[in-house]
């Protein structure tokens, strides 16, 4: 996170040039959307599309604002559909509620790159790109246990702060977090949402830290949200737990490789993510598949792997947080 | 006014005053009308005078936190008659006919209408019983139309549709009645001045087939002609057997118009059935005030004109008035007379820097003055017309509404100094002799006359060196219209000019030094008080009208 | 008005002694009438409205050129503005009533979600249709209730019960978002009759029903009274708090039908759906001409204002404009707005408005 | 009364006879007296107050039964509420005076990022407080002048700078969380004074001037004259335009302050933060007894309706309330308090005010 949103975004360069897809092809123009961002991993998603985009020569990047919410997306999007784009890439509001979008832009005949977000409809994307929210929890919450049985915990007390709780990726999370907790037998005490900003962020870990005055460990479902929950934590003075975080942001990183404050480990959920979108996407303008499969075509679905950042690894992801 | 000679206000107006009180219908045809129309004629008239009793209350009480309003009402109305309430500010009055309207309940006492005993849990229970009540206070809806707002709660609809054109034509059979056919009905009522809003509170009760009308200072709004106006209306309403339950300040209404009087002193009935023609001024004002008054305009010493202090030069204000010149010397009182409409509250706004006038000067002590705030510098006072959206702050307190205009004089360095503030409150209050008299109290807990005390009297506090009156009695009673004339001119004797408006002539006489008459925005006529006489002042302000039928 | 003089019953006439009244009362021109009031101002909306597609025209020439898109983009507009313009003809009631419906947004959502949990929809199309109604409904007789015999401020009670009525879809939708597999009602966002999409038809009907009852009915009439001058309105007989609660259902129910509207345009519905509608709508009341403090407004403005603000949103998106550039230009145009249907109104009062005084 | 009559000019009187409205004026307690009015309020506030710990305690009698906990537990409370507290401090005054300030949240996202932006940082403790409050300041006067100058409604004008000031708050912080690297700032949140934090003893102040302001200034009697009756207050003298200029200019300095509270705790700032503190902020001067339509509020009610939301809060929070559950109790609890604070008022005039008339 830095004030710079041009500075480390990750993408591709392909500079290695073994790879046949790096050629430049066809022309494939890109229609993008993403949910506004007030948050630095949706603004790194939508900075980093438009990075790998700007990468290829054969590439027309053209995003719209999404707006408010998915209402306003929808009518971006109709505007999008109605330009004849090549490929569309959308990260929806819900995707759910963008299910409609996509099935009609499919219709119109622009296969549609479905990120994050999922849709339900199997017809309404080409392909889909999802981080692994159900993962990501597992991994947060196998770590914490292998921590607290390696301590000899017989019954911790673990806290958690998601993120905005009425999202279904949050819910999906916390059914990972718990499923994991529960192989240890251990369970959730407390469960405070945040909106994945830093001030409430803060205020849910005072309320947390305040409503438990002993904890073991802490999942914290966003880093971004994470700058104040460790505010908070500093501000009361509490190092007795060992703190979890999510997504990988480039402070988070760099704080579990100082290893000076509770924060051990975060599980990732990278924006990257975005930066794959948009190379799969041209090899779909292009109709060319991805070189070290033997399919001709992209695959259907993609699902990353959550991948747990610890001290140990820190220096090898340092350059993937956002 | 209420001049001990009451004979000579009250006579030019005044019809042959027979006993028999009830004037004759207009017409047969007309009365079988009213009978159709469930007026109950019989009811009306059974004998000289002798008509049925429609209400009755006795030992009325009702009791508000910390104030017990009324303590024990007798009050008999009979059909057909004009029954006046005189009292005092806050002698209960508008309490009273509250609870006749079903606004407030009673805690003791009985009240019987029509010999049933009667108790409006609502004031829709009190018009389905046959009362309509015309409120002190307006209360129209200024978004609505004019049609709209006298049939609002019992408008003519068809499954809930509204009949828009029988509204209307009713509306306007409605207001020919009471002599205001030009009225549009579909004229928002935001859009009309308070006479007319007045008449059209008064075609809301008429629109009611209502058996008994309370009227609760009706003419408090109105200038001398609309006066007028209302008492045929009054008296057409009586000769169909219609019972009017009138309250006014002004006794020589009383006498036109009442058939007795009920006087009511601090919640009691302390008179009841009095002849409204016959009983001496000073009984009526001595049960009302429990004293009393030798004199209402206090003797003018011949004033020592001082320097100009206020010159007004071609002041101009489309569509309101136009080149207007008048000078106010210190010391000096100016009346301006005039029908309502005439342009006078605009004219003193805009002397006052409220409006912005379009062409001309005001000048106060040489210096000019564009903005309130640079007239409130100077030393010039306004209390406006409409005391409620206006002047006051309803839910502060007294003190703190009579301190509005001046609190920063008390304050020392930005804080405000409430113990300086309360005593020149208590002071201005016992002057005015307001009730009750605990400045702490919220506004909005006063009687509409004490109400009207706070807003003259916070520019008594200040040190105000010109004074703008406009229509500063309007609802006083007449003990405390004494005390406000005696202020003012102790006010003008210490060398404060004063500039005053008022719709009663006879107030203009009394007690301005100069009087200007004013017709449909210019100012016409100009004289000494004591060279004009109220009949010339009325035949200047009514003769544009009158000759030229269609204003300008 | 002559004729009536001759009227019986109607007592003979002394010359009407009306010089004062007569005289304040100025000849007004229809233009200049209290009637035209609300036109002049709407005026200034559609003005907006102009001015918007101006730029459009300016800045997109090759989209504006294109007459099938120009009607598309039309018909994209005004079903953008459909659901919110629905809840914004019950809010214009309730804020002319003389109070205000913050749980507007979180109405929707109850609806919604509610009529899309699987036990409503295997009752068909008509059971979730009556249960996003009766839903809607429901919730805004208890405000009502608890406004009108509560005692609570609208602004308090309605709070209360947007946190709460979000709270509750939340537990319902169990923070899932639920999925409509109804056609019939999915495919009502897709539905074009005689060419025009069912969404806009609906919001006509509301707003035509919506126009029909402010101005020619006695429930209309009574809203006017009952915001502009509560005491008076009470004195005219009218059940003040009947009447209080009856707005507030009438507001629900207009959120039960923007349920199942947004719902099929989403073929979905969750717990943060219509998410600051409440905003959305009531700015649009105000700056359709509706006082806040009540008494005053029109239906046929609030539309209006419901259109400035799709149309804004339409613009932004076809020039694609980021975020946050957007939000500072419309922040701009809001205010814009609102200066220019003053300065019409008092430019035109000063043309035509005052004839100077002989 | 009796000394006038003696003085010269004023008619003979018989004696005055005001023995009958001394009658009918009973002697009034303190406590019925409408001076009281606000503390019987905060009373009842304060009796919401006990009844949460109350709950607090029987839920989390363990937590309770530690003394260091609890006190611990009442600074949480505070400094929670520290923030938004010292926003609706200003938004009282605005209520007060007849306004309304949506754009609050707003402010502090704009005050808060541009303070924390690499350039001002580089300035400083001192600039970054100075940025933090002059942009509050300047944005506030912005309202103020739309709303006196430009006559808008305060409502539009306010949501129109919400808008904007998001917007803008976006663009400046380039959507990144802005993380402060000055400790000085970032320790505001950690330290105590005397035992009492930091945060807290802002608020404290805060709260202390404006009652000062409110009740023992000019200013203040400005306030409650412009919000009771604009029109009362002009034809008094008072510039009604440059005080309601002053009012948003003073709630915009409320933000600024709050910005550096809040980026101390979250040791950073963003675009979104003080998300929704308009509604909290309105919400808790309601609930304090500040009359949304003007002219009668209370400093000490509005602090007392922060308090009871995050005393809520955090009641919520120790006894691990799933947000939806919190939500709708939430709701309920609204409602339950600002009925317990009618409740009170009209028990207590029932008990003493009401003496049985002979
Ligand atoms: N709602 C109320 N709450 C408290 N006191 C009230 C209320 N209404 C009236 N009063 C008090 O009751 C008394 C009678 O008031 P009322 O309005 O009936 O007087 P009134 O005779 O109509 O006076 P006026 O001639 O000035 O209109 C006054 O002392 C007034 O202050
Ligand atoms: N807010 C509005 N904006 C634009 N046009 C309107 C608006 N309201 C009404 N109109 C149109 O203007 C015409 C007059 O409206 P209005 O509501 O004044 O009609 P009305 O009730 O018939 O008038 P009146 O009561 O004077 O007879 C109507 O035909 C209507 O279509
Ligand atoms: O999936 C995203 C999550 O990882 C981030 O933390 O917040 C925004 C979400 O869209
Ligand atoms: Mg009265
Ligand atoms: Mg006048």
């Amino acid at each position: 996170t830095s004030n710079d949103p041009g500075e480390n975004t990750q993408i591709n360069t392909n500079a290695g040039g073994d790879n046949k897809n790096a050629a430049p092809g066809q022309k494939v123009v890109i229609g993008f959307s993403a949910p506004a961002a007030d948050h630095g991993w949706v603004a790194a998603i939508t900075n980093n599309a438009k990075a790998q985009a700007g990468a290829y020569q054969d590439v027309e990047f053209r995003s719209v604002e999404a707006g408010a919410d998915a209402a306003a997306q929808r009518a971006a999007l109709s505007t999008l559909i109605a330009q004849k784009p090549n490929v569309i890439v959308l990260l929806p509001h819900d995707g759910k509620e963008l299910n409609a979008v996509g099935l009609q832009a499919m219709r119109a005949g622009i296969p549609v790159v479905n990120l994050d977000r999922a849709f339900p409809d199997r017809g309404a994307y080409r392909l889909q790109i999802k981080g692994d929210n159900f993962g990501m929890g597992l991994a947060a919450g196998t770590y914490i246990g292998e921590q607290l049985k390696a301590k000899g915990v017989a019954n911790p007390i673990i806290g958690e702060i998601p993120g905005i709780d009425s999202l279904e990726l949050t819910q999906e999370r916390t059914r990972g977090f718990n499923e994991a907790l529960a192989v240890y037998g251990f369970k959730v005490a407390n469960r405070r949402p945040a909106e994945f900003t830093a001030d409430t962020g803060q205020r849910a870990a005072t309320e947390i830290l305040q409503a438990l005055p002993k904890i073991d460990a802490l999942w914290n479902h966003d880093d971004d949200q994470g700058i104040g929950v460790l505010a908070a934590i500093n501000q009361t003075n509490r190092k007795e737990f060992i703190m979890v975080g999510g997504a990988g942001s480039k402070a988070a990183i760099e704080a579990i490789a100082a290893d000076n404050s509770p924060l051990k480990a975060t599980v990732t959920y990278s924006p990257s993510m975005a930066s794959s979108a948009i190379s799969l996407a041209r090899l779909i303008g292009q109709g060319k598949g991805m070189a070290d499969l033997v399919e001709l075509q992209v695959p259907k679905e993609i699902t990353l792997a959550s991948e747990t950042i610890t001290k140990e690894n820190a220096a090898q992801y340092s350059k993937l947080g956002f | 006014m209420t001049a001990p000679d009451e004979a000579a206000g009250s006579d030019r107006r005044k019809e042959p005053a027979g006993s028999d009180c009830r004037k004759e219908p207009a017409g047969s045809d007309r009365r079988k009308e009213a009978a159709m129309n469930g007026r109950g004629e019989e009811a009306a008239v059974n004998g000289r005078g002798e008509s049925e009793v429609v209400l009755k209350l006795e030992g009325v009480v009702k009791t508000f936190p910390g104030v017990r309003a009324l303590d024990g009402v007798e009050l008999e109305v009979r059909a057909g008659e004009v029954h006046c309430l005189l009292g005092q500010n806050g002698a209960g009055k508008s309490t009273l006919i509250k609870i006749l309207a079903g606004v407030h309940h009673a805690d003791e006492g009985s009240i019987s209408l029509l010999g049933r005993p009667f108790a409006p849990a609502s004031p829709q229970a009190a018009m389905r019983a046959g009362i309509a009540t015309i409120y002190q206070e307006l209360d129209l809806v200024d978004e609505l139309s004019v049609a709209e707002n006298a049939f609002l709660g019992h408008e003519e609809s068809r499954g809930g549709f509204l009949r828009r054109r029988a509204t209307a034509a009713r509306t306007r059979e409605i207001l020919g009645r009471l002599g205001h056919p030009q009225i549009p009905p579909r004229r928002l009522v935001r859009s009309l001045p308070a006479a007319g809003k007045q008449i059209v509170s008064m075609a809301r009760a008429l629109s009611h087939d209502a058996k008994l009308i309370v009227m609760d200072e009706p003419s408090a709004v109105l200038a001398h002609d609309e006066v007028e106006n209302l008492f045929r209306i009054i008296r057409e309403l009586t000769s169909h057997g219609i019972a009017v339950i009138y309250i006014s300040h002004r006794l020589e209404e009383i006498r036109d118009i009442g058939d007795r009087v009920t006087v009511l002193k601090d919640g009691r009935t302390t008179a009841a059935n009095l002849p409204a023609r016959d009983t001496p001024t000073r009984e009526l004002v001595s049960r009302m005030t429990g004293r009393t008054i030798e004199y209402v305009f206090p003797p003018r010493a011949a004033a020592a004109r001082g320097k100009p202090l206020l010159e007004v030069e071609g002041l101009t204000r489309e569509g309101e008035f136009a080149d207007a010149s008048l000078t106010v010397r210190a010391g000096e009182i100016v009346g301006i007379a005039g029908l309502v409409g005439s342009g006078r509250s605009e004219l003193l706004e805009t002397i006052f820097g409220a409006r912005r006038a379009d062409a001309g000067t005001v000048r106060v002590d040489g210096k000019v003055i564009r903005s309130i705030g640079a007239a409130v510098r100077h030393g010039v006072g306004m209390a406006p017309e409409e005391r409620k959206s206006q002047a006051l702050l309803l839910d502060e307190p007294i003190y703190r509404n009579m301190t509005l205009s001046s609190f920063s004089g008390y304050a020392r360095g930005g804080f405000t100094d409430a113990g300086r503030e309360r005593e020149a409150a208590l002071r201005t209050a016992d002057q005015l002799e307001l009730r009750p008299r605990d400045v702490s109290r919220p506004v909005r807990t006063l009687s509409g006359g004490n109400q009207q005390k706070v807003v003259v009297g916070r520019w008594l506090l200040d040190k105000t060196k010109l004074l703008l009156l406009d229509e500063p009695t309007r609802g006083v009673d007449v003990g405390a219209r004494a005390e406000l004339y005696q202020v003012i001119h102790d006010l003008a004797a210490g060398g404060v000019g004063v500039l005053l408006v008022s719709s009663e002539v006879p107030e203009v006489l009394g007690l301005a030094d100069r009087v200007l008459v004013m017709r449909e925005g210019h100012l016409i006529h100009e004289a000494p008080a004591d060279e004009i006489d109220e009949d010339t002042v009325l035949d200047l302000v009514m003769a544009g009208s009158l000759m030229e039928g269609e204003p300008a | 008005m002559t004729d009536q003089s001759t009227k019986p019953g109607v007592p003979a006439q002394s010359p009407p002694v009306d010089a004062g009244v007569a005289a304040s009362l100025p000849r007004q021109s229809w233009w200049k009438s209290d009637g035209a009031d609300p036109v002049r101002r709407n005026l200034g909306l559609v003005g907006v409205l102009v001015v918007l597609v101006i730029i459009g025209i300016v800045t997109r020439p090759e989209l504006y050129g294109d007459a099938g898109w120009v009607t598309d983009n039309v018909w994209t507009i005004l079903q953008q503005a459909s659901a919110i313009g629905v809840v914004t003809v019950g809010m214009t009631f309730v804020i002319i009533g003389g109070g205000i419906d913050l749980s507007v947004g979180a109405i929707v959502a109850v609806a919604g979600v509610w009529s899309t949990t699987l036990a409503t929809q295997s009752y068909g199309t008509a059971g979730m249709i009556f249960t996003a109604i009766v839903v809607g409904v429901v919730v805004g007789l208890i405000n009502g209730v608890l406004i009108s015999y509560g005692k609570l401020v609208p602004f308090i009670a309605t709070l209360a019960m947007m946190v709460a009525a979000r709270g509750l879809a939340a537990q319902i939708s169990g923070k899932q978002t639920q999925v409509s597999s109804n056609t019939t009602i999915n495919d009502i966002a897709s539905t074009k009759i005689l060419g025009i999409p069912m969404l806009v038809i609906i919001l006509a009907l509301v707003v035509a029903a919506g126009w029909v009852l402010l101005n020619r009915t006695t429930f209309g009439r009574r809203t006017v009274a009952v915001g502009g001058n509560v005491e008076a309105a009470r004195l005219a007989g009218i059940n003040v708090r009947l009447h209080t609660v009856l707005l507030y259902a009438l507001s629900g129910l207009c959120c039960g039908i923007a349920a199942i509207m947004l719902t099929s345009q989403a073929t979905s519905a969750q717990a943060a759906m219509a998410n600051l509608y409440e905003l959305d709508a009531i700015a649009a009341a105000i700056i359709g001409g509706t006082l806040l403090s009540g008494g005053r407004g029109t239906i046929i403005g609030a539309l209006f204002g419901v259109l400035v603000f799709s149309t804004i949103t339409n613009l932004f998106a076809i020039n694609n404009l980021s975020t946050e550039v957007q939000n500072m230009v419309k922040g701009g145009i809001i205010v814009a707005a609102v200066l220019v249907q003053q300065f019409r109104y008092r430019s035109l009062t000063q043309l035509f408005g005052r004839k100077p005084t002989s």
